[in-house]
């Protein structure tokens, strides 16, 4: 595992309780590894009323498609234990829109952006990319593959090697060099490390680590689903432990792989644990729907976590739950500091 | 703007069968306008509810012993306000707000009628402060399944000029509902605004009468609300803009309070065709 | 769906709150249909402390292997939110063991079993068959494919429908032919109903819908994974609604076959939905850690929920979740009574 | 045979670092034996904290106003024993036990040695009175890190035929660990059996100062527990059984006592190669 691999990255060191707290996602460097997670913070503007959007690693828009979409009908939520279930159904305004007023906002703002795209065929990615080629201020792309392709009887793009790799290359040929691509990962699927390696084959700069996973509720009331949408996308604290074990499973897998760790992250503590296991930087999600100034927090909270144990960036935590165990015998004699 | 804080429960009193809660929250009354709400979270932090719930803004008071102080009126539903009824004298609370957008104001003193169903008349009481402070006329109609139900009946007959009682049982007021009273009212004063909140089949209906009447109605909607501040899309409902499309709007930053006749009550829980945005009708 | 599916099954109805409370798994006939859930009950002995376990539908056992098993290393449990982590691996006696000892006892005490089976190779599955075909007192075999193939490069037989397959068409040749037999699914597969299919067309009697899925914590202490093994198996009321839409999907894609809901089961108004979602009963896993006597009072919760919602049979119940929204605009109207 | 019962929380007081919890449990003080446990529940219903806690019962009275009460001692360590320190007056608990095998007790007066470390003092109190009753001479060694993580030191004076205390930092009695003063007790007092309870680092070393004075050991273990009632099987470790071999045993109910010379301490954590059932050397 190279911990040091993004090292270098970080020209100016941007410190939080003596830790470097500069990260990077491929060529995308920000002073902080907390994100916001795509679909749970609009595009930025709610929540630059409860912090500074500005300080935290980036915002993740909500996936746009090409065009308006009115989304599902109500019931769109559920809450679950420690979760809920959500089928918003893609609800926002089309690519156009969306970069004439959210993406020109956040530049303006000075934020970080990562806009999250979504299509149903993989023509349709491929001109999400295309518009998005022009425009000022897209950090990197997040490409959500979490959608039925309507071209392959809806099957989802993410649950099919070859279906995620050709959205992939669309998106790659169809966007500046530079511009880093991230492939969204969904846990539904037997072995997650072989989406993964075919997205990366198909030339994606990281992995998003994980979307929702799929559930239900049925409401004893009605005695009927309790989403309109019939099943829906389970979120929050309760998947932490899939989402954990999905990013160890890729960081086994590619070591050099960016990853951008998701999925019921509510503390600090939470953060370090994805970065322990592999992550480069995280998405706080649900748990902004219950704090808004989350993200905020986890990131202040990390930065805490990481110098009470001796860290001095967060680049040196990266993956640092995979270290031999060699390490691990010497360290209970109290003679190795982490690295 | 709304903020976050954490405030110290003061007071939980029962009412019927609700219970009010007064909480400090220094800095939500300060911006406070009638029609807002907060969000309050739920079981702390090891809690298996991690949405917060939503509470209309009954009373608050921005200065006092305490600074800052606001009051909500709780029905026990489910787990959320369950929990919240529970909870005692220096218990602390997550709270933030003011959220959503408040009630509109008339600029002169017009005759209104004020409509709330069951814990619906919490939002109305320092509306009707502020409209009789505008020498408005403030006709207040309440209504519930049963006594037990109505929220505040005496405290609202201070600030009314005249009030209504409706039970579904007869067990208080006239036996029936809010909308078997409203036409007469709406007749002897000669309203020119409506004022409502309460279940959305009440609303829809007092909408209607509203529009019979030609007068400018103000409806706040209660969606289910993971968010509470217009970043999770999960409370939409229809609603026509002023260019004459229908949107799916957030009723937490757009609402929760909307020009009755702008909203397309039989069609919530739909995405009506003709919806910004709205599949194809061939598309699956 | 045919509700009244096993209504002739149940002779002599068991009644509670009004409502029979029969049910049936394949030709197995229990007074409820409530059971506990393989791991989580140990072989009944000491919850039978707790309340009566003759009385609730049967004791699922912990999964036996054909040779005494040790399991793995400690820590082998970390709870999560709303959850926990396990990696037991399967300790406990041999089958023969087991046979004499824990199956003479819970037929001597007059408890219903469904004798759970692990194996590590297709051959192993069928020598456990065959070890249960003369004992006593064999209600139902589950088979927990969810274990890693020995001989095919460790790949776990339930995400696999081949292996599968081969693991039931084994365990049927192997046994007596009234025995029902009972597959048990692993959610972390891309597309439950195709494993369903599988087993069924491999002469399946039911399916027990789901283990555990895998998850993943990292003890932020000693900054290694909180487990001795890794990873572990995720359970408990956060994957309840990964569990009941499994159990859904396949309801929706197999109208007839008899299915076990197992996964998050706390309440009896949980235990509804899993019945309104189309199982025939129900295991009670991880809740009973937390109170002993919960698979009781699940079961007399659920007869409640029932009978407040008009229902006199729990087989009137089955399945109702998916009923045309025809009948839900007439009961709208105040129509119908659930039928 | 453990009882389920709901329990009321009758008085919470703060000891040192710790807080001792007074619950009415009826049933249980009844079957109670020293060394027996419990579990407790946390958070309530809607909790996300789903696995119940297991603490030492240091007390019980099976009379009185209250029926039967016990005390527990909770050491402020995670999510779960800080939600217990929260509790109050009236709170409601529940609660199962008496749950594990208590402690073997010598059937004549012989002399013995008690060695608690931290909160591991808790389950002594009543071992030592009832030692005492037997006419047992009983000499105490309570240990810590520090003067607040000692435990009763006061109360167990009283029941203790000698007290010598330890603490990491000196801040009380000798500077050291129990183990650096448990030699020299068992040369003066000759004790034939040695109680200990703590972490596994001091009763290791305890039962193998206990071991070479040729004393009977009884180590209270403490493993992390789902369930405590036998049904999970996360609570094992290695213990040589009377037929020699060694097997991966529930400290939940074969335990949480054992003998100190058959737990296989240093390899806890792992599966010893000779353990019954262990992966053959050449299994994956
Ligand atoms: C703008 C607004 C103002 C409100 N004002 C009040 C008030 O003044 N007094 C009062 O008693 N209640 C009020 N409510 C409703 C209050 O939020 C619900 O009573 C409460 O959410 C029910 O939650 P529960 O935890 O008890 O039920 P649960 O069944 O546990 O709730 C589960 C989830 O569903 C949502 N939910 C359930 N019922 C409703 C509902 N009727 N409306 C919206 N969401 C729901 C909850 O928010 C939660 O996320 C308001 C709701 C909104 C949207
Ligand atoms: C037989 C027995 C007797 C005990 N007696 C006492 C006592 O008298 N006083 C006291 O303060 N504590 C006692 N403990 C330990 C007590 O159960 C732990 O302090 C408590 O579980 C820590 O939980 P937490 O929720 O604060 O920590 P968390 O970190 O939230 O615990 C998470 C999980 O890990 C388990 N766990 C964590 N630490 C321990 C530990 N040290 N031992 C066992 N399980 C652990 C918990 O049970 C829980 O399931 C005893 C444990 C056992 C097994
Ligand atoms: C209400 C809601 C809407 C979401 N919308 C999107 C989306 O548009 N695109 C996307 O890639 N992920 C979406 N997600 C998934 C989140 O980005 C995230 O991957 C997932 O919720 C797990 O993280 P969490 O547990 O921190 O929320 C959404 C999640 C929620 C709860
Ligand atoms: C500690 C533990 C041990 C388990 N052991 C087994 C097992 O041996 N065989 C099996 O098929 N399932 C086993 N399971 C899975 C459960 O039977 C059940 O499928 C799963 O836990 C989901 O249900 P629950 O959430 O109600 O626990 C085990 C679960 C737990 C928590
Ligand atoms: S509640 Fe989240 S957008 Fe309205
Ligand atoms: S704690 Fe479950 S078997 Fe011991």
């Amino acid at each position: 595992m190279s911990r040091a691999m993004f090292g270098r990255a970080a020209r100016s060191a941007v410190m939080s309780q003596g830790v470097d707290m500069s990260a990077t996602l491929g060529s995308l460097a920000m002073p902080s590894p907390v994100l916001t997670a795509s679909g749970c913070a609009a595009s930025g503007r709610e929540l630059d009323q409860f912090f500074d959007i500005t300080k935290i690693g980036a915002i993740v828009t909500k996936s746009v498609m090409l065009r308006a979409r009115s989304g599902r009908p109500t019931p769109r939520m559920c809450e679950t234990p420690s979760g809920m279930l959500n089928s918003i159904g893609l609800q926002g305004p089309g690519i156009e829109d969306f970069i004439e007023e959210d993406l020109a906002w956040l530049t303006s703002r000075g934020a970080r952006t990562v806009v999250s795209i979504a299509g149903e065929s993989v023509e349709e990615y491929g001109k999400l990319a295309q518009k998005l080629r022009p425009a000022a201020g897209v950090g990197a792309i997040e490409v959500n593959i979490s959608c039925p392709n309507v071209d392959a009887r809806n099957q989802v793009f993410a649950c099919d090697p070859e279906l995620a790799a050709n959205v992939i290359q669309t998106v790659r040929r169809q966007s500046e060099s530079q511009t880093p691509i991230f492939a969204k990962l969904s846990p539904d699927v037997t072995d997650i490390t072989e989406i993964a390696r075919s997205v990366i084959r198909a030339g994606v700069d990281g992995l998003t680590v994980i979307n929702t996973t799929l559930g239900m509720v049925i409401d004893v009331e009605t005695m009927r689903p309790a989403l309109a949408g019939v099943t829906g996308g389970l979120s929050g604290p309760a998947i932490r432990p899939i989402a954990l074990r999905c990013v160890w499973q890729i960081r086994q897998a590619f070591p050099d792989i960016p990853i951008l760790g998701v999925g019921g992250i509510r503390t600090g503590l939470d953060a370090l644990q994805f970065i322990l296991a592999g992550a480069n930087a995280v998405s706080v999600g649900t748990m902004t729907f219950n704090d808004p100034s989350a993200p905020f927090r986890v990131q202040n909270e990390l930065a805490l976590a990481l110098a009470d144990r001796g860290f001095e960036s967060v680049s040196q935590a990266i993956s640092y739950g995979h270290r031999g165990a060699d390490v691990f015998e010497l360290e209970a004699e109290g003679e190795t500091e982490p690295e | 703007m709304p903020i976050q804080v954490r405030g110290e429960v003061l007071d939980v009193r029962r009412a019927g069968s609700y219970y009010v809660l007064s909480i400090t929250a220094s800095g939500i009354p300060e911006s406070f306008r009638p029609g807002h709400f907060v969000t309050i979270g739920i079981g702390g932090e090891e809690s298996g509810l991690i949405l917060q719930r939503a509470f209309a803004i009954h009373q608050v008071q921005s200065r006092g012993v305490y600074g800052g102080t606001l009051d909500v009126v709780v029905g026990v539903h489910g787990k959320g306000s369950r929990w919240l009824s529970e909870r005692r004298r220096h218990d602390t609370l997550e709270i933030v707000g003011p959220l959503g957008k408040p009630f509109i104001l008339p600029k002169e003193g017009v005759p209104c009628v004020l409509v709330g169903g069951g814990y619906g008349s919490a939002p109305l009481f320092m509306l009707a402060e502020q409209l009789r402070e505008r020498g408005c006329r403030v006709d207040v109609v309440l209504g519930a399944s049963t006594e037990e139900k109505l929220y505040g009946v005496l405290d609202i007959k201070r600030v009314s000029s005249m009030l209504t009682i409706t039970t579904e049982d007869g067990s208080s007021g006239t036996k029936g509902r809010v909308t078997d009273v409203l036409p007469g009212i709406m007749e002897r004063s000669n309203s020119v605004v409506v004022y409502a909140c309460g279940p959305m089949g009440m609303l829809e209906a007092v909408a209607a009468i509203a529009s019979e009447y030609r007068a400018y109605s103000q409806c706040s909607v209660e969606e289910a609300m993971a968010c509470g501040i217009g970043i999770c899309m999960t409370c939409v409902l229809p609603v026509i803009g002023e260019d004459g499309l229908t949107r799916m709007v957030r009723s937490c930053v757009e609402g929760p309070i909307f020009r009755g006749d702008l909203v397309r009550w039989a069609e919530i829980g739909t995405i009506p065709a003709d919806a910004l945005g709205a599949p194809a009708l061939d598309a699956s």
